[in-house]
């Protein structure tokens, strides 16, 4: 039939047939590549902050002795008791007595030796001991950024020397830092934690799944189930599809406008901060809950409508229960995406420096990402472990959330 | 082959003019500006099974249901003409979807129970249109229904297994009995058993069988010798139009006209 | 009567209503009765409702407007008489006497808010007491005119369900809220800014300089807002560098995954790759900027090229390149799963080889679902923030060196509205206007890849 | 708004603080001390804006919106305290609470560049004496200077830091010529702008608030210059060190004895409406003076106290609550 | 139906014994572990055209898709026995499938035109096995393979236009011209017709017709009249089995098992 018949077997063709296979492995092996690039890159990224970060979760501590009968702290044990223990403690100069304790026992070394927050150590002891003040205590206090970075391997000349004297003496020990988890942030790295900044962070989520979540679902719903199709409704369906896409620092500028400097509400406070992003993880919702809603098969639709069940009862009975698992694997990704924005936060506020962890959702507060961008201008030395280290915290929280929706979808994920 | 012709022929002949059930009068089914089904006019009675045959495409299932108005989830689907249930015209707008669709029930060509449990799956129909007072009510109406179904000895002892864990027949015959359950007049059937087995099928033709006569059934089949193997009445569609509409036998073995004669010996479809 | 102490009462008479409205219906049913319209429960929805959201609605009128009513009551009072005119001060010194009388505060900022708390607290009090009073009335009211109602025919269901309706079209109206509240911020925002400096000069100048003096005798910069070198670091940096490094890996990622990978294989990598994505922005930007960008200045310094800096658009690119890898990979394996198995079993039983297939049937089909899934990816890279206020610069360079240092719209966003907060300096406004063209240039973006893609989709319905 | 709208976020529990990014540092100690030692308050929040736009906020209004205190590197000006008195804030109470320098770092090992006030102006200046600028190294400006690309990281206008380069480096540099000394006379307005408006083309980066971010820049991009106060200098002496300044280094001698032509004060300012209305208020400001002496924990953060009887008067300032009158500023 | 039973009888006689093309002997395919197609043997001639009928998964498209090695691309998907293609094991390592496709062309149930011209879609396979050794060649073998799917006529003037935008008979014809263009020494054709209307189903029946003797043909059909109409010699699968296999009048005048007639007599499928 063709202007020759094909010699399948002739060395041309079977030529041909080699270069074509050597390009098909070539293909092959390009996408490898590819795949195994971008997870290198990944793993990169994850090697980078762990080994960065893993020193943050540890914390150098220096011993001291405090004969406290010898020192100039006029403190009674007889006042610790009872309600006004805290006045007490107010009311003396425990950072002094720390210092000159410190002076007496290492003398030269003892400039620079302790973190600037060890006092803070030295009170909670106290009150926890009283006892303590009627003899010589052994404690052992955070040392100062410097001994800190230099007992991690990485300090400077005089630091590490010092190191190395207060080794010989048996003076220092290194260990996890449980402060890092249950402190709020502060000038000195040593004695940073990431409560606070967790602690915004939980309200501020708990503000956005408040509104996202109901309003999500709800317009997913009326969206795949009744909305008739005129020009509404397409306007609504193309806001929702074109919010997912807006930048998520227009939302920022959103809510400094709109809630800000229009409505007035209060600066840095979760409540902001939740509002925005629940603006931002909605269409997320809506979206994720439309493909879970449209998963659902038609013919349990039908069958329910068949036997005479109302519309909005063939929703609530069968169609939401059905779609939840994906209702909730969307929210938790969109969640996660919330949880990691950055951008829009700065927009209202919420990069002061708050020392104490917020109350209430109106109560100025920061979240991890902020704090980590944040902790990543510090030029000090012991941030920089601790950055990673809070980004550590942030990806162990993001990744079981994704974990827990990839989980979902497996799980729940159906072939009708 | 002949075998199904003498089938054909044997079935029991309909009473000569039995009192309609439901009634369509110049019925016309657009989809947008698309005429799906044009001007059909037929009776269904409660004595006989009927039975809507024709090509792919033809119509059967739009003109099934519009039956019990199932076509208004279709936002684009329209009708025109008028449709009796016992003289009442259900596209009126006194008429309540709801309580219709509970009168008029429907059987899907794939079976689609519920994912939940069995006893879910009959009680739900009865539970929301309020028919049982309570629990011990209810037990009684479930065993009913997949009595008369054929499933109960089948399911007694796993109601509260899922319905979606039965074989494909026993979900079919399962949807039945939920449709049974609300106590309907009539029962439409869209291809029930295109998704079965024989040994399936055959269940599901027999209990046709039986329900007949309580219910008025309608069934649409792609299979013209279960046309003939289950109803009394054969109706043939063809573009839209009801091109014949008879006594099974009749149809079968001496159509009136040749369309109707081209596809039931396969020359098309 | 606190707010909250009226609200739960109100809450428990719907529950009476419920409750009593369902115990009626009940009585509806039963043997040799028509079976009545809807179930009880219904019934008891709808006279709850109707003594639940009338009131409801009353008091959350109620509360927004009484605390008007009892400012002006205050104010009315002879004590108020000797407030001072400002304004501002007025206010300031009425709030601090609220927040006195509501015992948020312990002391006042001014001597005036004491005498007035106690006035305050009894205005309050007073108005706290008739709006409690309307909205019990209009609780009983509404319920005892659902109650009246009831009876076997009556159609409950229906009526509960149209309220079911309204409440979810209410929600996704917010939808069309935000984007409105977007529009409308920026725009207004914009145009103040567009009234200070001239849109031809915002959009086609090539100078940036935007940080003017705050007080007049100061000399700040000429406040030179031509922004193409701010739009042009942007495209730089996310349409071009992030671009030709996420095209080519996502691509022939999502290509390996789909097509060749096994399944057990492709089951682990996906998710490992989409991590990649889930990667909050702060971390790249942090990646990037503490171990990508000197990595990058370093090199550029050893080779010797000229103009290298620390914040280079290749670095910030690069990062976000490897973030936007999922993000195209996930377009792409959308759109090629969408080509019909049809096609690549075409394909394969003319006896091509599986890169034939790929290269000359499937990616040719699968184009425009490509080139939409990038157009979004691009647009998801020109708005991303943290990774280029973290590693890119703050210079407005307009330079194609990818080893000087650019700056972007989003890091131009950020500059100059942190910290500084005068809310009518063009500096300050011009931050809304570079938010506008971002939004308008996703939107743009969006809307012709959503197009792209689903015409795509359409293709192979 | 109405302000007497709104909900109960109105009332506030904490203390307030905005301004100078060069303060910050020692406010935030200050602050965090203050959370420790006093359980019972909540910790200050404290805002980096730089001086002249915190002042902007502090001068906005009495009430729990405003801010209580703003940091300042420089002296309130004449216009701004009218500001704050248009808008009913009559009780600004100056503290003084040390001193800083004007500090020109570099990354470590770069090459040093000794500058002058005159190689600073002709090199930053838009328009040195009049002309344009177009010196591309700093040995264009003085060939003893090296051939190094002009890269400085500078302070924006809304910083006091920015203020001081211009009135402490840049107009002392320019006023070296007599044509623009005597300009100072005829035409106070074209004075300013030859003297101290600054390049735009690219040469002089303005860095924004952020001081850390600055000493990160030079650091990782060596033969550049930053500018900023002397405590980052002193924090990050591993990283960059100082120029010097018509020969003088910046050091904590040097500035505290005002030889370094750079040093300058530092100031908080605090609401006086606000004393006692705000939890705590009184008590911070204690802690800061319990702070900045020449053993307080802040000259461990690198703030240079003030002399003695500076020190004295903010002690009463403190204490008195006098607020400053506008004739004794400029 | 006795119009059919006589159109299958006037069919056609195959000779004899004809020399077979390929020939499968006891091949099994499993999916996983799921064993689809059990023990399975026959041979397939170059002069008739063998036709495979049996309900819905009973295995019909999976033995076909083994016989040029389609299955290869599903995982799962595994073979046991021996096919030979011209005496050559086609599942040995010696065996390229880049050629045996070409040797054993295929035709799918939908028709599956790439979305490229209509030219393009003919010189696809030419192309990539180098058949062609210039533009002038190609264009003859793009006209003689359109010619002999009888499509030429109709598309001569639009070879450029999008292989999509022809109709559904079109595109199949030019699926068959597709397989042909590589000058395929079998082709496989997967319920060709079961996507088209009457008029393109004849159309292709009638090509098929041509096609015989040139190739060796098999197709999978479950429309028995069809089967009848255009094969020689018909398989009967049942439940991965090959019921029975012979030629095609005597299947559908006097099947052996009791199984294909039940199948053939419609009482299931
Ligand atoms: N939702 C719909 N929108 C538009 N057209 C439709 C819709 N459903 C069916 N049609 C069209 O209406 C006509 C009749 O379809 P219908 O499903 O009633 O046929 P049928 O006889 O049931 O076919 P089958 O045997 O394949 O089920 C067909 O042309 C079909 O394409
Ligand atoms: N990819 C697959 N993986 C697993 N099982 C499969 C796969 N393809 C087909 N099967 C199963 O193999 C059996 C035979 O399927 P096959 O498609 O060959 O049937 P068929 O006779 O062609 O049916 P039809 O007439 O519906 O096309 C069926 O039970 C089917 O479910
Ligand atoms: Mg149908
Ligand atoms: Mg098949
Ligand atoms: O200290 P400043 O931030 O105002 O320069």
């Amino acid at each position: 039939m063709n202007v020759q018949p094909t010699h399948w077997r002739s060395d041309a063709m079977q030529r041909r047939i080699r270069r074509r296979y050597a390009a098909e492995r070539r293909f092959r092996l390009l996408g490898l590549g590819a795949v195994l690039l971008s997870a290198a890159f990944l793993a990169f990224l994850l090697v980078t902050m762990v080994a960065n970060g893993a020193r943050g979760f540890t914390q150098t501590e220096v011993r001291l002795d405090i004969d406290f009968p010898a020192s100039d702290l006029f403190l009674d044990p007889a006042q610790l008791e009872g309600s006004n223990a805290d006045a007490a403690l107010a009311a003396v100069d425990l950072h002094g007595t720390m210092r000159a304790a410190a002076e007496r026992q290492y003398g030269q070394l003892a400039k620079g030796l302790l973190s600037d927050g060890a006092w803070l150590r030295l009170r909670e002891a106290i009150r926890d001991d009283p006892a303590m003040l009627n003899g010589v205590a052994t404690l052992w206090l955070p040392a100062s950024d410097a001994i800190d970075v230099a007992a991690k391997g990485a300090g400077a000349p005089e630091a590490e020397a010092a190191y190395q004297q207060l080794k010989e003496r048996e003076a220092v020990s290194t260990g996890f830092n449980s402060r890092f988890l249950t402190g709020a942030d502060a000038t000195d790295p040593t004695v940073v934690g990431i409560w606070g900044a967790f602690k915004g962070s939980l309200l501020t989520m708990l503000v956005t799944l408040a509104l996202a979540f109901p309003i999500g679902v709800l317009s997913a719903v009326y969206l795949e189930e009744y909305a008739p199709r005129n020009r509404w409704t397409d306007m609504i369906e193309v806001s929702i599809n074109n919010l997912a896409a807006v930048p998520s620092i227009i939302f920022g500028l959103l809510g400094l406008a709109v809630f800000l400097n229009f409505m007035h509400l209060p600066r840095s406070a979760p409540l902001v901060g939740g509002i925005t992003l629940a603006l931002m993880t909605m269409p997320v919702i809506v979206i994720a809950g439309r493909n879970a809603i449209k998963s659902v098969p038609p013919s349990i639709r039908d069958a329910a409508l068949g036997i005479g069940a109302s519309r909005v009862q063939v929703v609530f009975h069968h169609v939401l229960p059905l779609a939840l698992p994906g209702i909730l694997t969307g929210t938790i990704i969109g969640m996660a995406r919330a949880l990691g924005e950055t951008a829009p936060l700065l927009m209202i506020g919420m990069r002061a420096f708050i020392a104490t962890p917020p109350g209430g959702i109106t109560d100025p507060a920061t979240v991890l990402p902020v704090q980590i961008y944040l902790w990543s201008d510090e030029v000090s030395r012991g941030f920089v472990e601790k950055t990673s280290a809070a980004i550590i915290v942030l990806l162990v929280f993001l990744l079981a959330m994704n974990g827990i929706a990839i989980y979902l979808r497996n799980k729940f994920e159906r072939r009708w | 082959m002949t075998d199904t012709i003498e089938r054909a022929t044997t079935a029991p002949t309909a009473p000569a003019a039995p009192a309609a059930k439901m009634t369509a009068r110049g019925v016309s089914v657009f989809y947008g500006d698309k005429k799906a089904i044009d001007d059909v006019s037929i009776d269904v009675s409660q004595e006989n099974v009927t039975a809507f045959i024709g090509p792919s495409g033809c119509g059967k299932s739009t003109f099934l249901r519009t039956l019990n108005r199932m076509n208004d989830t279709i936002p684009s689907a329209r009708v025109e003409g008028r449709i009796e249930l016992e003289g009442e015209n259900i596209y009126a707008s006194s008429m309540d979807v709801v309580q219709l669709r509970a009168r008029v029930g429907m059987v899907f060509q794939k079976p689609n129970p519920f994912p939940k449990s069995i006893y879910e799956n009959v009680a739900y129909g009865p539970r929301i249109h309020g028919l049982a007072s309570g629990k011990a009510d209810m037990d009684v109406i479930v065993e009913k229904s997949l009595r008369k179904a054929g499933l109960w000895d089948e399911v007694k002892d796993r109601l509260q297994d899922s319905g979606t864990a039965l074989s494909g027949g026993q979900q079919q015959r399962l949807c039945i009995a939920r449709a049974i359950a609300v106590d309907p007049e009539v029962i439409l059937m869209d291809e029930p058993c295109s998704a079965l087995d024989p040994i399936a099928t055959a269940k599901i033709e027999e209990l046709i069988h039986e329900l007949r006569g309580r219910f008025a059934i309608v069934i649409v089949t792609h299979n013209m010798q279960q046309a003939a193997r289950v109803s009394q009445r054969t109706a043939f569609f063809h573009l839209g139009n009801l091109v014949e509409y008879g006594e099974t036998s009749e149809i079968f073995t001496n159509p009136r006209e040749t369309r109707t004669k081209d596809y039931i010996t396969g020359r098309y479809g | 009567m606190s707010l909250l102490a009226i609200t739960l009462l109100i809450l428990g008479l719907g529950l009476v209503a419920w409750l009593t409205a369902r115990a009626k219906a009940m009585a509806f049913a039963g043997p040799g009765k028509a079976r009545p319209h809807s179930l009880p429960s219904y019934h008891g929805w709808y006279v709850a409702l109707w003594a639940l959201v009338p009131a409801l609605l009353f008091l959350a009128i109620w509360s927004s407007v009484s605390g008007g009513l009892v400012t002006q009551a205050v104010l009315d009072n002879p004590a108020a008489a000797n407030l001072p005119a400002e304004p501002m001060q007025r206010a300031s010194i009425l709030s601090e006497a609220r927040a006195l009388a509501g015992d948020e505060l312990r002391a006042a900022f001014n001597p005036e808010a004491r005498t007035l708390a106690p006035v305050y607290e009894e205005a309050t009090n007073r108005y706290a007491l008739i709006g409690g009073a309307v909205a019990l009335l209009l609780a009983f009211a509404g319920g005892a005119y659902a109650y009246t109602r009831l009876s076997p025919h009556f159609r409950a269901r229906t009526r509960v369900e149209r309220l079911v309706m309204g409440l979810l079209l209410l929600a996704s109206l917010i939808a069309i809220l935000t984007t409105l509240g977007i529009v409308l911020s920026l725009l207004f925002e914009s145009l103040r800014f567009f009234s200070m400096v001239s849109p031809i000069e915002f959009l086609f100048g090539t100078n940036w300089s935007p940080q003017t003096a705050i007080r007049a005798d100061q000399a700040g910069s000429s406040g030179a807002f031509g922004a193409i070198p701010l739009f042009w670091g942007t495209v730089f940096i996310g349409a071009i560098i992030a671009m030709i490094v996420a095209i080519p890996l996502g691509l022939m990622s999502a290509i390996y995954l789909t097509q060749y990978a096994k399944p057990a294989v492709r089951r682990w990598m996906k998710p490992i790759l989409e991590v990649l994505a889930g990667v909050p922005t702060v971390v790249y930007g942090y990646f990037a900027a503490l171990t990508v960008a000197p990595a990058v200045r370093d090199f550029a310094v050893a080779v010797g090229i000229p103009g290298a800096s620390s914040e280079s658009a290749l670095a910030a690119g690069l990062v976000m390149g490897i973030m936007i890898i999922p993000f195209v990979s996930s377009m792409a394996d959308d759109s090629i799963a969408a080509v019909p198995q049809a096609m690549r079993d075409g394909s394969l039983a003319m006896g091509a080889t599986t890169s034939e297939t790929i290269k000359k049937v499937l990616v040719p089909a699968a184009l425009p679902g490509v080139v939409g899934g990038v157009l979004l990816a691009v647009s998801r890279a020109i708005g991303e923030t943290m990774i280029v206020v973290m590693a890119a610069g703050l210079a407005a360079n307009l330079t194609a060196n990818p080893f000087a240092s650019v700056t972007t719209v989003t890091t131009q966003i950020v500059q100059l509205l942190t910290g500084d907060q005068e809310f009518d300096s063009a500096k300050t406004l011009a931050a809304f206007a570079l938010g506008l063209v971002l939004f308008i240039v996703t939107l743009l973006l969006n809307i012709v890849a959503l197009r792209v893609v689903k015409k795509y989709r359409e293709a192979y319905e | 708004g109405d302000g007497a709208g709104g909900g109960a976020g109105d009332a506030r529990s904490q203390i307030r603080i905005v301004g100078s990014s060069t303060v910050y540092p020692f406010t935030t100690a200050v602050a965090e001390r203050f959370g420790q030692a006093n359980p019972n308050f909540s910790a200050p929040i404290v805002e980096s804006t730089g001086t002249g736009a915190g002042l902007e906020l502090f001068c906005a209004g009495v009430g729990t919106k405003h801010p209580d205190v703003a940091n300042a590197s420089r002296r309130i000006k004449a216009s701004e305290l009218a500001d704050c008195q248009a808008n009913g804030v009559n009780q600004v109470i100056e503290v003084p609470v040390g001193i800083d320098g004007l500090a020109f770092i570099q990354a470590n090992g770069a090459q040093p560049i000794p500058l002058t006030l005159e190689d600073v102006y002709e090199a930053i200046a838009a328009t040195p004496y009049g002309k344009p600028n177009t010196a591309k190294t700093w040995a264009d400006v003085n060939p003893d200077l090296p051939a190094v690309k002009i890269q400085v990281y500078g302070p924006p206008p809304t910083s006091g830091t920015r203020d001081a380069l211009a009135e402490m480096i840049l107009e002392k540099g320019c006023t070296t010529n007599p044509e623009m000394k005597a300009l100072k006379d005829s035409d106070e307005d074209q004075y300013k702008s030859v003297c101290t408006k600054v390049r735009e083309d690219g040469v002089y980066v303005e860095a924004g608030e952020n001081d850390n971010l600055l000493v990160q820049k030079v650091a990782a991009n060596p033969g550049s210059v930053g500018i900023m106060g002397y405590s980052f200098l002193e924090e990050n002496s591993d990283k960059v060190r100082g120029l010097t300044l018509n020969g003088v280094t910046p050091t904590y001698e040097t500035i505290s004895s005002f030889d370094y032509p750079g040093a300058r004060p530092l100031y908080i300012y605090v609401k006086g409406e606000h004393i006692s209305a705000v939890p705590g208020l009184r008590e911070f400001l204690a802690e800061y003076a319990s702070a900045w002496g020449d053993d307080g924990y802040l000259a461990d953060r690198g703030l240079v106290a003030s002399p003695a009887d500076v020190q004295a008067s903010a002690k009463t300032a403190i204490t008195s609550l006098t607020p400053v009158k506008a004739s004794d500023l400029k």
